[in-house]
Formats: structure tokens, C-alpha cells, sequence
């Protein structure tokens, strides 16, 4: 299970060396309110697995200058809508310090969080922050979508030198698939191909993955046949895992929970066409949260973020554009 | 005892604390049916707080809540068939259902609203109090907040302004010792809270927040010091949950003895035996205003059931907005 | 000039309704870092025209607060890196409250505050973050390149009910330019062409505006002719002024001084490339800061923005995409 | 006077207070040449303190600093070359030119660096502190902030950390009762600011920061009981600057009785002065000291104009790495 996962990384890592630790509210004797950290507390002691106050500025600040100084901690925010609190620690501080000290400053600092939208927790506790992070120079930004990624992607965070977002998904905890035992690491910038395919190219991540999955087997049955593509990490970004992809499909889906406005896969998109143009045979399709904040009402949560019908719709707009729009006929 | 409360004030505290005692009570029920979705953290425990502060504040005053909102709403006086609407996230809702148990705002009557996130409401009702003195009123505003949030740098930079600015503002600490299941002792090394108010200049008090009383009296205090331009003030209620942090936290974690012990102390026992000792009132009318206020429950989720939700067509014209 | 249209916008809203108000830090006797306050508080006294202490998250919130509350605050931020501070109250209240309300609560909050790198002020006071806030659902964001937008936005700011991010930029205060005097009010979503062109259509805001004009003079000279298109406000976005003009132009370039991943740029390249396809003759140019925190070494600095050079190149680079693509010559 | 330190130590902490006085005195005529820009924020007239604090700390302790960061920074033992160097933007400073005044640090000396950001060196250097706890080191961490930062949430999150954890972090507000143009009598209620300490359960004191002697005893006492486990521990250390608040600052808002009072208390005539006092130096040895110092500011700024930038080639690879 991907918290298992998480977990096991944790573990090994902390195993492996002495200056890991980790921080969060009710992660100790709780155990975490997903229950990743499980048991850590009495595998390591309370020097190295310990409760904060809610004080996500301060613990943030104060991971990051324990990075500085040498350690590696793992700070976990709850909610990544709470990240807002600490926004000055990440964006000023932990990102800019091996700019502003010329190389020298390195901060092997870790946040893990969890976002995404689910279950009626409404506007505060349900957001998909990714593209905030993204934007900010300095930030390695990270979003397994499968178990083993979640593993192998946080055990490498744990062993690299810059400032990692770790974003998880409330959704996938509870989700199954193989994780390898030990030593598997997954390093940063190397996307998956999680189902190829030749007619389209899907980017995905997160818990868009499973979703998209489901929609490429439900066009499967039609006869269409998606590649979908999981960048893993988004920065670095593995651009060449995707050009490759789009030079054999020709046609590009974009997936993302987050809204729509200003995210990540306007990114991608952007990229695409600047480095892609004379590939694409269609407009790039990006499927996407809508730019509100969620809704508590579980209906309108559903259709505030991406379903897997509106992933199979955009799929079959790219795939025949010219019934969409009259200039495409021309 | 010194000057009790009018008998009138004394009826309110009690139908308010009981009105809490039977919105949670009934609300965790309808939770465990699978009717509510989301968080609910219920206010068990903690009525006489809400219900002392609010029982001392005029019309035009305003408050602001946290994500253990319920009870400041009801002694607010809120609508309970709304508040059970946006429950049920129907479209009669205090939000339409949009925003559930952690959002429910009645902003045309001053109430801010309970928050997601803990520690906002402190600077939102600060800014409500600036308001009122941009506008040259006398109304006073009062936060309603947490040990948790006492943590949290929105205490201090919050609180701070309001006293530069000599703000109508009382932020009243509910001290309930824990924050979900980290004890209070874990996470600062001075439990007494009120002294964080003094150390900036603050006018701070400590009060029993299981005495909805004492609570309104204190309060009243604070908001007549505020109307004469004395605030802000802090108040710090010390109080105990009932159960565990939200109704799917069993609470192992809080010790049985403390538990009896803040229980054998219940806000709603104490505000129904004041109406009955110092006003004589008789169990028939403590009977009849507790069946009228169940019953005004029964016809709230009524109501609810009864209620639509937002149609997907009044959705999308909402977001074309955005 | 912008410093003083700014500063007729306050004191015109400010005179007309009694519910205005400014906050910020050394705003009231010192006039403000960027002396857009001076004078208020002689005008209006200490209760509307008030300092505050160091507390960015403290004094957004309180702001928020009052807005929710009927006043019409204006919060000053002095550097738009400071914003990061206050970012919880930004984007989890601000920006929530109206839904989360069922849209009866309403927050008519203007944060202003500056942004841009120059002048050797490094990585914590140069930022373009715009992005973030164009991210968050519920703010409006705006951009003004020239005195009059600036009077114009700010009193429409000061009159509507959501909040507005107001990025002014420290290179434009000194900026000169004509202002209507009195009633000149700019409407949110109302783009502008800065300069009319048939060869290109180039999107920028804020300094990018004045920047790029000079680099279309230049170009004129040699036969380019390029339309500059100021959206003036990013949120809500004038789409169909954008549209319109590469319907016309067919090739287009986006410059923004924000570094370029995940910037406003790849999003509105994103929506040319979905609504507009089939208009595009070339990959649209991207210019855009480097992916990096801003250096303090002045001609480090110079290198990380978009300069007047680095926006005639793109711009001839997508009128001869061939010359720069192997692709588009096939 | 009680316990005069060792002739070392006051001459060490008079040497430090001229050097300083000296860097930002001949750093302020190159920032008004034109060769350094940005901002530069001078530490006149606050010398006493990064000079005492530091002078108490050991080799593997931490500091982390503020934006009015260059006495800290000489305190701590920089090469001065290397902090011209960085003034001037030159490959050879501290941060290769990336960083500029506001920024200089020397991670590997334990020092983590001046601030743009009021507040942030607070939660930095609790961080620091939390590292060396994690190591098992007794390495002391001191992070010197101001009254402005006093206001800002970190300051409370932040300390209240170091103490639940007991962390070795000593917490210097060096109160020079104004934040840019702001009189701290603006900004708080209370101006003894150690009071915000003593609330959280934190052992706070005051001193005069003017008065390096005094400093540098409170923090040696301070040291040993982090070291012995009774951390954090804050001094607030009270003060005044000698100029605006940047080059630029003419500081007119600053009431000259004040400013000539605080002058009159120069820390750098009382590190002198106690040189001479306590240890009977001769003229011709302070003379022979300043004259040291004096050349070697002199030959920091030949090095730096001798010194190269960061090409374009090492800059594209810097952040191909981004
Ligand atoms: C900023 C923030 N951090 C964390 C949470 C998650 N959370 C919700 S309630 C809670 C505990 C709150 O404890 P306290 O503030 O004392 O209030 P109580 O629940 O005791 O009423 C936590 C950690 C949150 N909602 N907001
Ligand atoms: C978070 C933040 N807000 C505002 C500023 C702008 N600023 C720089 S220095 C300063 C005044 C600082 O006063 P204080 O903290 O007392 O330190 P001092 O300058 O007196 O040493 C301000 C407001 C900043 N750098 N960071
Ligand atoms: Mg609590
Ligand atoms: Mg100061």
C-alpha cells in the first residue's frame, strides 16, 4: 500500500542515517493522521520522531534550518493547503538559500504533504497546490502516483541536497500495488510509462494516474489505444519522456486536478508546442480542475475535478478535433 | 453567589447550552448514518463557553469561529434548520452547501464564520473589530479560539494590532488541553495561556470555561472595558472535550480521570441547575424547554431532508463567476 | 506619473467613501517606501492612514477580516515577497470566503504591493509571483504598465467586492505618462493594444510593457511590425482581445519578467493553443525569466530578466521559425 | 567591576567592535561611490552586541542573522576580504557575488546567513539548533533578531519550538526601538520586549546592548546552561542606531537628545575604554590595533576591485543545475 510504502522509505532512510528525522503534528504516538509514520516512534525515540504545535511556519522554518545545518528532516504538513502558512520558509528561504550563498548553502530538506480533492472536506482542506511550488526556482517538486514510485521517489528526496515538495494524495494511502523490498530508489526527473499506447499521449501524475488508467481502458475497448505518461517528478521534469511520446502519437491530453487556470499543465502545454509544434495534429487538450475553490457538497466536489468520463471526452476531442471545432474541418 | 444574571439572561444560557448539547449529540448521529460527510468536531463539553460569551454581546457585534464552530453559531443564534441544512449540504444550507461543517458563516448577522484553519479566525475577527472602528461604531468583536491556535504565529501578530490599535476586540481561548491528541504539555511549556495577553499589553484573564456563568459575567466585563476603549482583552477558558477530536476519534488518549472529573463539572448541568436554583424554576418548565428545543431539532433535520441541493445549472453559473 | 496616479486613485476612493482605508508599513508619516501614501495622512488622519508593525501574515489577515466585515481595506505589502507571508490569509481565506459562503460573503480587499528584480536587491526582494495568485481561484489580479491603468484599475479595485491582488512593479513608480484627471475608472478583463501591429502579436504586462514597446520601435525599424497587447489584468483575463489579435497576426510572443516555469506565460499560451490552433504559423515565443532566484551581481541579474534584446530575437524567431526549427522548414 | 574578563577576551571583543565600526564606516563611503549596491544596512552603533554574544560562543556553535548582518557577521569571525568581495559582487566573496549584503553566510563556519526576510533567522537557527540536538552535539545556536521581528509570528512559533524541545538556542533581540521609521512605541503596548519570552516559559533577560562587557557575560552564562539543558534562553538587548536605517535613510525621525544619548554610550569607546581600564593598555597599543584594523579594511577593498565577477559561462552552468 502506498502508505506502506511511504512508510518503509521512511524507515530505511532513517535506518540508513542517523541525521534523518521526522516532524509533524500527531505523528508520534498517532502515528500520523494517515497513518505513514506508524510505529516509528517506537522504532527510533522521540529525538528523531516527534509532535509539533500547530505552527506549519515554524516547522517548516525550522526544518529548513536544520537542513542548513546539516540534517535531513522530514517536515509533514498535514494538508497542503496549510503549506500557505509556511509559504515564506519554503519560497524565500529553503528555495533561495543555494542561490543566495553562491552554491555553498545546501538544504536537504523535505515536506511531505497531501493534497487533493474527496470526501466533503471542502474549500480548505481539499486543494491541489502543485503549480505554486512548481513555479518557484529551487524546488524539486515530487507526486507518486503508484506505491513503488512513493517508495523509491522519498527515499531518494532523503538522499539529495535540495529542498523536495513531496506531494501526496489522500486518495491514494490506501491504494495497492507491488513495492519493491529495500534498496529501490526512484531518482528525480525520470517519468514512467504507465500504459504505452500510439494513438494518444496522456500526461498525468498523482491520483490523475489511476483515473487516467481507467479511461485508457475504457477507450481501449473502443479501439483507441493511450500512452499515459507519469512524470513522477515535475521538476526536473522529463521532457524528453514525454517529447518522445508525442512524437509517435502526434496528438497530447493533459490531466491534472488542480484548477485549471495557471497549473501545471499549462506548463507542459506550453512546452509542447514550443518544443513540439510541427508534431502536433491536434490542439493539446487539458483536462482540468475548474477554477474554483471545492465545493463541500459531494456532487459539486465531483464536478469540480476531473472524472474519468471528461478524460475519455478530451481524449476523443484530440483524436477528432474537426467534429470541435469548424477551423479544424478547414 | 454575587450578582447573579437576570432570570431572563439565566433561561437564555440554559437553552442555549442545551440547544449545543442536542445539535451534537444529534448531529453525531446523523454523522454515524452516514448523512453528514466531511469533518465534524463536536462541541461537547465546551457549551458553557460559547454560550457564557455570546449571552453578553449585543446585536451588531460580531464574532469568528474555529473548525469546532457548532456551538459559537447556535449561541449566536443561528437558524438550526440552516445549520442542519448545510450539514446535509442542501441548498437551504447557511452556505447552499458549499461550504459544510467547518464553514458555516452568517455574515449578514455578524457571524465571520468557523474556519478551516486553525489559528485565522484571530486576525479575521481583528479585522472585523477595525471595521467597526473604521466606522465609528461601538461594537465589539470576539474571536473564538484554541490552545491550538495560541501556538500559531497568528496569535501574536493578531492580538498585537488589535492592542496598538486599541481594537473592540476579546479573543476568548478555549483551552481544551489538547490539540486532536498532542496534550497541551507537549506543546508549550506554560500552560496558562493568558499570560502570552499580558506579556503584550493585553488585559488577560483566566476564567472556568465548564461555568457558563462565570464565562458571562467576565465577558460582559471585557465588552463594556471594550465599548469604553479599554480593549482588547483576553480571555482564557479552560475546558475539557467530551470525546475525541472529531466523531471518527475515539479519544483513547484523554485519561479516564480527567475526563469524570471535567464531566462531574458539565457546563449544561451547571447552566440548568442555576435556572433551577437561583430562579426556582421547576422540572416541569426545565422539561419543557428541553422537549421544545429536541423537537426543534426533529423538525431542523426535517427541514434539511426535506431541502433540495444546488442544481448543476445554478453551479456553473456560480463558477462562471470566477 | 504611476507613483501619483496611484496615489490619486487612493485619495479619490478614499474621499468618496468613508470605508476605505490603508494599512502597511511606514505608510502614514513616512508616505511609504515608494511614496505612493504621502499626504493621506495629513488628509484622512491616523484611523484610516495607519503604520503597521512587522507582521505581513498579521496585517493581510486583519485586512481580510475588515473587508468581510463591509470596510475597504487597502493593505500595502512593501515587497510582493513578503506576500509569502501572508499567503494562508490570501489564499485560504480571501480567496475561499465567497464560496465558501455560498457566495453571500463577500471581500472586498485590495493587497498592493510591488514586485520585479533591478537595482541589485537579490532573490528575496526581486520576485515576479504573480503566478501564484493567478493560480488561486477567487482573486483577482492586476497588473498596471502605465500611469493611467494604474489611477484607472485601482479605483475599480476600490468599488468591487472580490479581492484584488494589485502588483505594481518598482521600476514603473517614476514612470511618466498622461492620467485623466478625477472619474477615470479601467474595468477588470479590459485588455489594451499598447501599439497596434499586423506581423506579431506580443502579450506582456507590468514593465514588460514599456520594454517591449522599445523592442517593437526597433523592430518597426526594420519593417516588423508588432501589436503589444497589455491584458492589464491577468485575472479576469481578456481572452477575446487576445484571440482577436492573433486571429489577426498568426504568430505570437508572451513576455513576462516572472521566471518562466509555470509563469501566467505558459498558461496563456496554453489557451492560444487550445482556442486558437489552427491560427498559429509558428510555435508561440515564450520570454520569460530564468529558472532561477534572482542574483544580487547586477549583470547576473540583467541576465535572469527578459531584456529589450532577448524580446527582438523571439520575436524574429517566430516570424522565421524555419531559420530556428529543422522541423518547420519541412 | 565584577569578574573582568580576561585581557584576551577584551581585547578580542574590542577588536571586533572597531572592526566593525570600521567596515560599516568606510563601507558606507564605497556604497556612496557607487560600487556597492542594493541595500546596505549599517550595524553602527549596535556593535556591542554581535561583539559580546559572539565573543561568548565557541568554535561549532551557530549564528544566524538579520538583515543588518555585517556585525554579526565580523563577529563571527569573517574574512573581511570576502565580505567586501561580496559587497562588490565578486566571484571571490562569500557567495560568489549571488548574494550581496543582505545574504552573506558562511555555512561552513556556522554562520547561516544575514536576512532579507524579518523574522525568517528565528526559525532558521532554532532549526540549527534542532540539528545539533539530532547529532547529539552541545553546539549552542544564537539567532540575533530585532524589536520588528518581536512583532512577527515566527518569533512565536519559532522560540516556542526551542523551548518545548530544550533546545541550545539563545534568542538576541537587539531592541533598537525602531523598525525603519516606526517607534517601537508604534508597534507594541510593551516595549520591554524579554516579557514575550518569560510568557512561553522561556528564561529571558535584559541588558544593555550598548554595553559589550555586559552582553558578553550574559551570554556565557546563557551558553553554559544551554549546554547544561535549560535552553532556550532570549536577551533582549536594548540599543540605538547611529544613522537612518540604510545608507539612503537620512534618519531625520530620530530625536537627536535620544540619538546623543545613546552616542554618549558609544559601545565601541566602552570596548576601548575597558581595554584600557581593566588591562591598562597604552595609547600607543589601541593606536597600533586600530591602525591593524584599519589596513586591513584597506587591503579588503584592493582584493575585492581585484577580484573577478561570475562569468556568463559559470552562470549558465549554475542554473542548467535549476
Ligand atoms: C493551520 C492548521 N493546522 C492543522 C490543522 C489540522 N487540525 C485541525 S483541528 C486540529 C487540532 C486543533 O486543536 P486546537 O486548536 O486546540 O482546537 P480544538 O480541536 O482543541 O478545539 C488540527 C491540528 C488545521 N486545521 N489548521
Ligand atoms: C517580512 C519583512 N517585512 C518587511 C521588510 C522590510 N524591512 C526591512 S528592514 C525593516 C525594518 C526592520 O526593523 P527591525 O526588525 O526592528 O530591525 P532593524 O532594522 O531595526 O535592525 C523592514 C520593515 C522585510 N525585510 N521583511
Ligand atoms: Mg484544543
Ligand atoms: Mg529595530
Amino acid at each position: 500500500m502506498y502508505r506502506e510504502a511511504l512508510r518503509e522509505a521512511i524507515d530505511e532512510e532513517m535506518e540508513r542515517n542517523k541525521l534523518v528525522f521526522i516532524i509533524g503534528e500527531g505523528i508520534a504516538e498517532r502515528g500520523g493522521s494517515y497513518k505513514v509514520t506508524e510505529g516509528l516512534l517506537a522504532k527510533y525515540g522521540s529525538l528523531r520522531v516527534r509532535d509539533t504545535p500547530i505552527a506549519e511556519a515554524g516547522m517548516i522554518g525550522v526544518g529548513v534550518g536544520a537542513a542548513i545545518a546539516g540534517a535531513r528532516p522530514i517536515v509533514e504538513i498535514l494538508y497542503i493547503d496549510f503549506a500557505m502558512l509556511g509559504m515564506d520558509m519554503i519560497v524565500n528561504q529553503a528555495a533561495k538559500f543555494r542561490l543566495m550563498t553562491g552554491g555553498d548553502g545546501r538544504v536537504p530538506f523535505v515536506m511531505r504533504t497531501q493534497g487533493g480533492a474527496g470526501g466533503g472536506v471542502a474549500a480548505q482542506h481539499s486543494q491541489s497546490l502543485e503549480a505554486l511550488f512548481y513555479h518557484i526556482p529551487g524546488l524539486k517538486v515530487v507526486m507518486p502516483s503508484v506505491p513503488a514510485d512513493a517508495k523509491g521517489l522519498l527515499k531518494y528526496a532523503l538522499r539529495q541536497d535540495d529542498p523536495v515538495m513531496f506531494l501526496e494524495h489522500k486518495h491514494l494511502y490506501m491504494s495497492k500495488g507491488p513495492v519493491p523490498d529495500g534498496e529501490h530508489i526512484v531518482e528525480f526527473g525520470k517519468g514512467d510509462i504507465k500504459r504505452s499506447g500510439k494513438d494518444v499521449t496522456l500526461i498525468a501524475w498523482s491520483n490523475m494516474i489511476p483515473r487516467s488508467l481507467e479511461a485508457a481502458e475504457a477507450l481501449a475497448k473502443e479501439g483507441i489505444d493511450v500512452e499515459v505518461v507519469d512524470p513522477r517528478t515535475l521538476v526536473p521534469l522529463d521532457k524528453e519522456l514525454i517529447l518522445t511520446s508525442v512524437a509517435k502519437t502526434n496528438r497530447v491530453v493533459i490531466v491534472q486536478e488542480a484548477v485549471r487556470r495557471g497549473g501545471v499543465a499549462s506548463d507542459i502545454a506550453s512546452i509542447i508546442q514550443e518544443e513540439a509544434f510541427y508534431d502536433l495534429d491536434a490542439p493539446i487538450e487539458i483536462v482540468a480542475g475548474l477554477n474554483i475553490p471545492i465545493p463541500f457538497n459531494l456532487e459539486l466536489e465531483k464536478a469540480s475535478v476531473p472524472q474519468k468520463d471528461d478524460v475519455i471526452a478530451a481524449v476523443k476531442r484530440c483524436l477528432h478535433p474537426e467534429q470541435f471545432t469548424a477551423r479544424a474541418a478547414n | 453567589m454575587q450578582n447573579a444574571p437576570s432570570r431572563e439572561i439565566l433561561e437564555k444560557i440554559f437553552r442555549t447550552a442545551y440547544r449545543i448539547r442536542v445539535f451534537e449529540t444529534e448531529g453525531i448521529k446523523l454523522y454515524r448514518q452516514g448523512l453528514i460527510r466531511g469533518y465534524f468536531h463536536p462541541y461537547l463539553g465546551q457549551e458553557g463557553i460559547a454560550t457564557g460569551v455570546c449571552a453578553a454581546l449585543n446585536e451588531g457585534d460580531y464574532v469568528a469561529s474555529t473548525h469546532r464552530g457548532h456551538g459559537h453559531c447556535i449561541a449566536w443564534g443561528a437558524d438550526v434548520k440552516r445549520m442542519v441544512a448545510e450539514l446535509l449540504q442542501k441548498e437551504t444550507g447557511y452556505c447552499r452547501g458549499y461550504g459544510g461543517s467547518m464553514h458555516i458563516a452568517d455574515i449578514h448577522r455578524g457571524n465571520l464564520g468557523a474556519n478551516g484553519i486553525v489559528g485565522a479566525g484571530t486576525p479575521l475577527g481583528v479585522g472585523a473589530a477595525l471595521a467597526a472602528q473604521i466606522r465609528g461604531s461601538d461594537a465589539v468583536t470576539v474571536t473564538f479560539s484554541t490552545d491550538g491556535a495560541s501556538n500559531n504565529g497568528t496569535f501574536l501578530e493578531s492580538l498585537n494590532l488589535a492592542a496598538i490599535w486599541n481594537l473592540n476586540f476579546i479573543l476568548v481561548i478555549e483551552n481544551n488541553q489538547y490539540a486532536v491528541s498532542t496534550r497541551i504539555e507537549e506543546s508549550t511549556r506554560d500552560v496558562d495561556l493568558y499570560k502570552r495577553g499580558t506579556s503584550i499589553g493585553v488585559e488577560s484573564h483566566q476564567v472556568d470555561g465548564n461555568d457558563p456563568l462565570a464565562v458571562y459575567r467576565l465577558t460582559q466585563e471585557a465588552a463594556e472595558k471594550c465599548r469604553a476603549g479599554k480593549g482588547p482583552i483576553l480571555i482564557e477558558a479552560k475546558t475539557f472535550r467530551h470525546m475525541g477530536h472529531h466523531v471518527n476519534d475515539p479519544g483513547k488518549y484523554m485519561p479516564e480521570d480527567r475526563l469524570a472529573y471535567y464531566k462531574a463539572r458539565d457546563p449544561v448541568d451547571r447552566a440548568r441547575n442555576a435556572l433551577v436554583e437561583i430562579c426556582g424554576a421547576p422540572q416541569a418548565e426545565i422539561d419543557a424547554i428541553e422537549g421544545e428545543i429536541a423537537a426543534e431539532f426533529s423538525d431542523a433535520v426535517e427541514f434539511a431532508r426535506n431541502s433540495r441541493e444546488i442544481t448543476a445549472a445554478e453551479f456553473r453559473q456560480f463558477v462562471a463567476d470566477y
